[in-house]
C-alpha cells in the first residue's frame, strides 16, 4: 500500500557554469521558470506526483535560496517524520570538501543511503523542465529486469553542452551499448538526461567501489566501464522539454512556454508542479492596458502595453511602457513610458522612466538582480 | 495564557445567496479572483497579532474545514493557538445545534477559557474590509470598555437596515436599535465586538439561562449589557466594509476592486490577504485576447474579451467569447463566442459555444427586469442558449435553450 | 485517488469506563504510558500505508479534536489526505446526529468520494492492537471480496460476546451471528472491515433509505451483504487484540504491556506507536525511590515504590508512597506515604499524605467486593482518607474520611 | 498585540573548541545534555517563551546534526510564513568564507536585518543551560534607556574559560564602565553569559561601522572601547545554569541535574523547554532491575542496576550490568554483566558482554560515537 518503492536524490548544481549569471546568487534548481516556478520544482514535482515521499538534494554551492525555496518540503507534501524532504549541504560535514562528481556527492550520503527502506533510488539534475511519468519510468526499470535504466531523449546536441554530455548507443532491445562522453557529433544523438534509476543496494556497493579506484564520474567512470557486465538499459523521453544550457536557451525557453499546447504538455492537470506559495494577489489589469500573447504570474499590475512576454511575480508595467519579447524576473518594476525588446531581467530589476532599452533575437540583452536601469 | 482571541461567526447558511450557497457555507464562497470570504477577517487576524481563532459553523462545513485546513496558508498552524473549527456537538448531559450567535460562543467557553484571554473579539464570517483589531482593542483598553462595538457612517436611508448606535461625545454608546424604522442616529453597528473575556462570560451564562432569550448578541447580549449599565464604547472605523449577504452586494463587492476610487486594495504588500490556492500555472493571454480593467489569476487561459471582470484560478475564455462586469469562479469555462454580461458564473460552470448568459443594463427596455444573472455551481449552458438578466440558474440548460 | 481510506469510528462515550470518559470520548482515554487509545488504530494506519483517515466522532469532540490537530504527530499531515475529525453537520436540506456506526459513514460519503477510493477500512477507535492493514488488504484483493472481516479465535465462552462468523475452508463467511446464545463457531469479528467502496456504497445508500434499519454494521449491512450472497471473507488475525471499553478491561490492556509473555510490544521500532505528548524533562528517580515491573514517562519524579504500574508523564510520586498494580494517568500526584493498589487514578488526582486508595485481592476477604477503583480526573484524596477497592469516585474526599 | 518586540540570533558554534570530542560531527548547539535535550533548546525555549517569533542561527560549521534537530521549527512554534526560524549557512553565500567573530557574522546578514521589523535584537551563544526569562530581561533594557545590555553571572571563572572570556566592571547603578577580556583573576567576577540586548538599527550601524575598520570581536573591538560614548547597561542572572567549557565540566553538569530542586531550577513548569519529538516509548524496567538518583528520557529499557546516572534516550542495560556516575548518550547498549563507573558514552555506543570500565571522579572516561567496547 505504501506508494512507490524509490527513493529520489537530486543534484541541484549540475550545469551551473552554463548559465554563470543566473547562478551568481543560486543554484541551478532554483533558476526561475516559466513565471512562478524553480527548475527544481519540475523535478520535485515529478517525484512527488509518482509517490515517492523520500527525497534528498545533495547541495554544493550557493544553496540558501534553494533552501529558502523548499522549506520543509511542505508544498510537495514532502514534509514527513520519516523521509520526507532532506537538503544535504556539503559543508555541512566537517570535511570541507566541494565534490564534483555524482561519485564523491553519493559517497557523502552512503549512511544514509544504506538505512533507507526503498528499493529502487531514482537519480536526477535540475536543468530540464519536463513532464516526464517517473513512475511509469520505475515501473519499466523493474519490468526490464535491468541493472540501471538511463533516461535519454533524441535530439541534437546542443552547442553548449557539446562538452559536457552523455550520448547513448542502443541495441535493438533498448540495452545500452556504448556511452559517450562530450559527444560533439552533428544530427539527432540519444543524448542522456542524466536521470537514472537504479536498485539502492548496487548503488552503495557501486559507489563504494569508485571510491575504493579514485573514480569521479558514475557515468563516465564506473558505467561505462561495466556495461560489459551491468544490463543497462536506455528509456526515451519524447514530451515537451526545456533544457537550460545558456543564457540564449533561458530567454527562448521561456518565451516558448506562450503557446496552449506547449502550456498543457509541460503542466498536465494530471501531474501538477507545485512550487512555493508566495500569497501574491490576482494580476490586475488596469484600465486601457494591452497584453497579447504573454504568460503572467500572480501579482503583476499592468498599466502598459505588453506582447509575447513572460511576466514573474510581482512585475509592474507603468503606464505608457511598451514591452515587447521579455522576460522578467519577479519584482521586476518598468516605469512610465520606458520601451524594452529582448531583454531578460533577474529579480527586482527597475528600469526608470523613459528608458529605451532594446537586444535582438539572437541576443536577448540581461540585466542583473536589483540593477536599477 | 493569550491577551485576546477571535470567535468567527460563521454559521449561516446565506440562503440570500441561492444558487451560490447550496453545497457551500457563506464564508467559504470566492471572492476577488483568490479568496473566499472568510479569509478577510482570518488574514485581518493573523494581520493583527491574533494567533488564536475559533470559528464557529454548523452548515456544510465539509469544504470549510477542508479550506481551513490546518491554518497554514494564513500562518495559523500554531502549537499553542492557532484556527480550530468548532462545530456543534454532544456532551454526557445533552447537545444541541447554535441556537443564536451569543449561543454559539457560550457552547464554546470551554475552548475559551484554555487559553485564559483577557479580551475575545467576536466577527462575522461575511464581511469583506481591511481591519487592524490591535488598533480597535488599544482603543477598548483606553476607554476601559466592557464591550467596543466597530461602528460606521451610514446614510439615514441605509440606516435602516443596521443595528444603531447612539453615542455621546465620548463614544459611549447610550442606545442601540437594530434595524429602527425611524433611526436616531447613523452610527452602525459592523458586527465586530470587542468584549472583556470575563464580563461576556457572565452575560453568556445569565443569558442561556433565561429561556425566553434567542439567545443572539444584537438582540439580547448588547441590550441587556446596556441596560445594566455596562460600558460599551463605538470605535469609529473609516475604511471599506461591505455586508457580502446578497447576490447584488456580492457582485458590488467584487467590482469595487476594480474600481481605482474604492479603498479596497488586495495588493498591499503590509496587509496581504492570505487564502489556500490551488496552485496552477501562471496565466495565459493569447493572441487575440482582449483584457481591460479586469483581474486575472492562475491557471486562467484567456482568448477573448474581458473587461471589468472578475476571473478566478483555471477559467478559461475562449476566442470571440466576450465576458464584461461579470464573477467567473473558479474551474468555470466560458467557451468561443459565448457572451456574459453582468454575471456571477459559479465554479466548475460551462457556458457552451455561442450561449448568452445575463445583458448589460443598458440593452434592457424594462430596468425592473434587469438584474445580476447567477448561475450555480457544475451547471452547463448549452450551444447558443440564452440565460436573461436576473436568472438564478440551479440547473443545466440545453443547447439552443432561451430562458430569457 | 487514494487505493485505500480509513474511516474510524469514534463516536462513544464508552459510559461503560464511567468516571474516565466523563469529560473524554473514549477513544481519547489515556493508555499505556503515553498514548491515548486511539494512538493504536492511528499508527497502524500510517504504519500500513494508509495516509487518508477519516475520524466521526459527535461525543464531546474538543479534546479529541485538539489532540488529533493536524496530525502531525501521527505523520499525518498531508495536503492530499491525512486525517480529518468529521462531526455531524447541517445540510441545507436537513440536520442529523449520527445514528448508527453505518450512518456515520453514509453522512461521509462526500468526504469518502473526494478520494475516489477503491477500498475502504472501518476501524473502531477503542481497540488496542498492532495490525498491518495492508496485508489484510492484499488478502481482500486476492480473494476477490466484497468485504473482509479480521477475526480472532476466541473460547466458546467468550464468543457470546461477539459477532460470530462461520466459514468455509476458504475462509468465506456463511452465517454472522451478533452475541450468539448458543455461537456456532469461535471466530469472533474484530470490528475491522476492508470493503470494495462502490460496494459498501450501494449498501449504505439502501441502508439509509430501510426506515427499520438501526444503521449499523454488525445489525445490518453485513447481515444485507450476506442475505444478498455478497463475497465476504474472514481473515484471521493471532496478535494481541482488547477491547478497551469497561474498566477491567482497560487495566489489563496496561498490565499486558508489563507482561513480556503477551505480545504487545511497543517498543518495537519498526511499528512505532505515535502520539501527541507534551514534552517534559527526563524523569527522575530519587535515592529513595524502588521501581520494578513498571513503565515510567518524561516528566515523572519518582521518589516512592512502584511496583507493576503504569506512570503516564508527570506524574509524582512522593517518598514512602507505595503504588502497585495501578495505572496513574497524566500530572496525577501521590503524596508521600499514599498507597495505591489495583487502581486507575486519572488524571491531575491528587492522592494525599497517607491516603490508601485500592487494595490488593490478597487483602480482601470478600473477594465478590474487591476490584479495580477508579478515580475520576481532577478528584482529591484527603490526607489519610481510605477509598476501598472497585471505588467509582467522581468526588474529592475529605481528610480522614472513610469510603472502604 | 504582536508578542515582544525583539528578533533573536544564536551563535550555534562558540566555544567548540573547549569540548573537542563532543563537536566532532556536532556544534555546541547540538551537544546533548540532560538526557533528552540538545544545548540550543535552552536559548532557544527562552526566545520562543519570551514571544520572540522570528530567530536567526548563524551556523559556522558541523552543523547538519544541528539543521536536522531544529527541522522547520516547528517544535518552538517557529515554523511560521512570516519570521520563524531561519538558520544561515556561512557557506551558502557564494564567498566561502568561515567568519571568527560576532561582527563578521552579523555582518553577513546585515540585509535580512535591515528588513526586519523588531525593534530589539537579542543575541546569545548556547554554550550554557539557563532558565533566563528573556521577556524580563528584554523588558529591563527597554525601561532602563541603554544602548546595550550585557547578562553576567557572579562567580569564579572556570580554568577553561580564563582564556575566552569577557568579564564587566559595573558603577553602582549597573552601568559597565569596564569589558575586560580574558580575565585571568581568581575570585568571584561579573562573567559576561554572552547575551546581549540592543537596538536592532544601531546593531546594524555598529556592525556596518566596526566592518569598515576591520574589527573581528563586537565585544572587545566595538563595545569595550565604546562605553565612554555609549550606555552599557549590565544585568545580572543569579538562577541556576549549566556552563559546558570542558569535557568535564559536561560530565559534572550532566550527574549535577539528578536532583530535584536543580530540575525543578532548570525546567520551571511556567517556562517549558521544547526539544525535538522522537516517538520513543515510556522507560520499560523489567523486574528485578534496579534503578536509583538517576535521570532517564523516554525509549530506555531497564534490566539491570542504574545508580546516579543520565541515561538518554533508547539506552538498554541488561540484565546483571552495574553502571554507576555515567553520562550514556543516546542509543547506548550496555551488555549483560557490564560494570561501568564514571564513563561518558557518545551516541550508539556499544559495551559488550562481560566488560569492565572505570573512570574516577576527576578523570570520567569518554568513549566516541558509535564505539563497540
Amino acid at each position: 500500500m505504501v506508494n512507490i518503492n524509490a527513493l529520489g536524490i537530486i543534484f541541484p548544481n549540475t550545469y551551473d557554469s552554463l548559465v554563470p549569471q543566473l547562478v551568481q546568487h543560486r543554484t541551478m534548481a532554483s533558476v526561475p521558470f516559466g513565471g512562478r516556478y524553480r527548475m527544481i520544482d519540475f523535478t520535485l514535482s515529478g517525484m512527488a506526483n509518482a509517490g515517492i515521499e523520500n527525497v534528498t538534494v545533495i547541495a554544493k554551492k550557493n544553496y540558501h535560496s534553494l533552501m529558502d525555496h523548499l522549506g520543509s518540503g511542505r508544498e510537495w507534501d514532502l514534509a514527513r517524520k520519516r523521509g520526507g524532504l532532506n537538503i544535504v549541504p556539503p559543508f555541512a560535514q566537517n570535511n570541507v570538501n566541494v565534490y564534483h562528481g555524482r561519485v564523491e556527492a553519493l559517497s557523502s550520503i552512503l549512511d544514509f543511503l544504506g538505512n533507507q527502506k526503498e528499493k529502487y533510488v531514482l537519480i536526477s539534475d535540475c536543468n530540464v523542465a519536463h513532464d516526464l511519468d517517473f513512475a511509469a519510468l520505475i515501473d519499466a526499470h523493474v519490468k526490464s529486469g535491468a541493472n540501471v535504466t538511463m533516461v535519454y531523449e533524441r535530439c541534437e546536441i546542443p552547442e553548449t553542452v557539446k562538452t559536457e554530455n552523455y550520448t547513448l548507443a542502443l541495441d535493438d532491445n533498448g540495452k545500452v551499448t556504448q556511452i559517450r562522453t562530450n559527444d560533439y557529433r552533428n544530427g539527432v544523438q540519444n543524448l542522456s538526461m542524466n536521470i537514472i534509476v537504479m536498485d539502492r543496494e548496487e548503488l552503495i556497493i557501486m559507489v563504494k567501489d569508485a571510491m575504493v579506484r579514485n573514480y569521479v564520474y558514475l557515468e563516465r567512470d564506473v558505467l561505462a566501464n561495466s556495461l560489459n557486465i551491468l544490463d543497462v538499459q536506455g528509456y526515451e523521453y519524447s514530451g515537451y522539454r526545456a533544457r537550460i544550457c545558456s543564457m540564449k536557451s533561458y530567454f527562448d525557453e521561456n518565451l516558448r512556454l506562450i503557446d496552449k499546447e506547449n502550456m498543457h504538455a509541460l503542466f498536465p492537470e494530471e501531474r501538477p508542479v507545485y512550487t512555493k506559495v508566495r500569497d501574491e494577489a490576482p494580476v490586475r489589469y488596469a484600465m486601457d492596458c494591452k497584453v497579447k500573447h504573454s504568460l503572467l504570474a500572480d501579482g503583476c499590475i499592468i498599466e502598459g502595453e505588453v506582447e509575447n512576454c513572460v511576466l514573474f511575480r510581482g512585475v509592474k508595467i507603468s503606464k505608457g511602457a511598451v514591452v515587447k519579447n521579455c522576460v522578467l524576473m519577479q519584482g521586476t518594476i518598468i516605469e512610465p513610458n520606458v520601451h524594452i525588446e529582448y531583454v531578460t531581467t533577474d529579480k527586482n530589476v527597475t528600469v526608470t522612466d523613459g528608458k529605451h532599452l532594446e537586444g535582438t533575437d539572437s541576443f536577448p540583452v540581461y540585466i542583473e538582480k536589483g540593477t536599477v536601469v | 495564557m493569550k491577551e485576546c482571541i477571535a470567535m468567527l461567526l460563521a454559521g449561516g447558511q446565506g440562503s440570500r445567496l441561492y444558487a451560490l450557497t447550496k453545497k457551500l457555507a457563506k464564508p467559504a464562497v470566492p471572492f476577488g479572483g483568490k479568496y473566499r470570504i472568510i479569509d478577510f477577517p482570518l488574514s485581518n487576524c493573523v494581520n493583527s497579532g491574533i494567533d488564536t481563532v475559533g470559528i464557529l459553523t454548523q452548515y456544510q462545513p465539509l469544504l470549510l474545514n477542508e479550506y481551513i485546513g490546518n491554518g497554514q496558508p494564513w500562518d495559523l498552524d500554531r502549537l499553542y493557538g492557532g484556527v480550530h473549527v468548532l462545530p456543534p456537538y454532544q456532551t454526557a448531559t445533552g447537545s444541541d445545534w447554535y441556537k443564536g450567535t451569543a449561543n454559539a460562543i457560550y457552547q464554546n467557553i470551554n475552548f475559551i477559557d484554555r487559553y485564559d484571554p483577557e479580551y475575545v473579539v467576536v466577527l462575522s464570517g461575511d464581511h469583506i474590509y481591511k481591519m487592524d483589531y490591535s488598533e480597535m482593542l488599544d482603543y477598548h483598553k483606553e476607554k476601559g470598555a466592557d464591550c467596543t462595538i466597530a461602528v460606521l457612517n451610514v446614510s439615514l436611508e441605509e440606516a435602516k437596515r443596521f443595528g444603531i448606535m447612539t453615542a455621546d461625545e465620548n463614544n459611549t454608546i447610550t442606545k442601540f436599535e437594530e434595524k429602527p424604522k425611524d433611526p436616531k442616529s447613523t452610527l452602525a453597528s459592523m458586527g465586530i465586538y470587542m468584549f472583556t473575556w470575563s464580563k461576556l462570560r457572565e452575560y453568556l451564562v445569565a443569558d442561556e439561562a433565561d429561556k425566553e432569550s434567542s439567545n443572539d448578541f444584537g438582540k439580547n447580549i448588547i441590550p441587556n449589557m446596556l441596560a445594566d449599565k455596562q460600558k460599551l464604547v463605538a470605535w469609529p472605523f473609516d475604511g471599506y466594509w461591505k455586508d457580502v449577504g446578497t447576490i447584488d452586494s456580492l457582485w458590488e463587492a467584487n467590482m469595487d476592486l476594480l474600481n481605482p476610487n474604492v479603498p479596497l486594495d488586495v495588493w498591499d504588500p503590509k496587509w496581504k490577504i492570505y487564502a489556500r490556492t490551488p496552485g496552477e500555472p501562471s496565466h495565459f493571454i493569447g493572441d487575440h485576447a482582449h483584457v481591460d480593467n479586469s483581474m486575472v489569476t492562475e491557471g486562467c487561459m484567456v482568448e477573448g474579451s474581458v473587461l471589468n471582470s472578475v476571473l478566478f484560478a483555471g477559467v478559461k475564455i475562449g476566442e470571440g467569447a466576450e465576458v464584461d462586469s461579470s464573477i467567473i469562479m473558479p474551474g468555470a469555462v466560458i467557451e468561443a463566442g459565448a457572451k456574459v454580461y453582468y454575471s456571477i458564473i459559479a465554479e466548475n460552470v460551462v457556458v457552451k459555444k455561442g450561449a448568452t448568459v445575463g445583458a448589460r443594463p443598458e440593452d434592457v427596455e424594462d430596468k425592473s427586469k434587469w438584474g445580476v444573472a447567477v448561475i450555480g455551481e457544475g451547471n452547463t449552458i448549452g450551444e447558443n442558449a440564452k440565460v436573461g438578466p436576473k436568472a438564478m440558474l440551479e440547473k443545466d440548460v440545453g443547447e439552443g435553450e432561451n430562458l430569457w
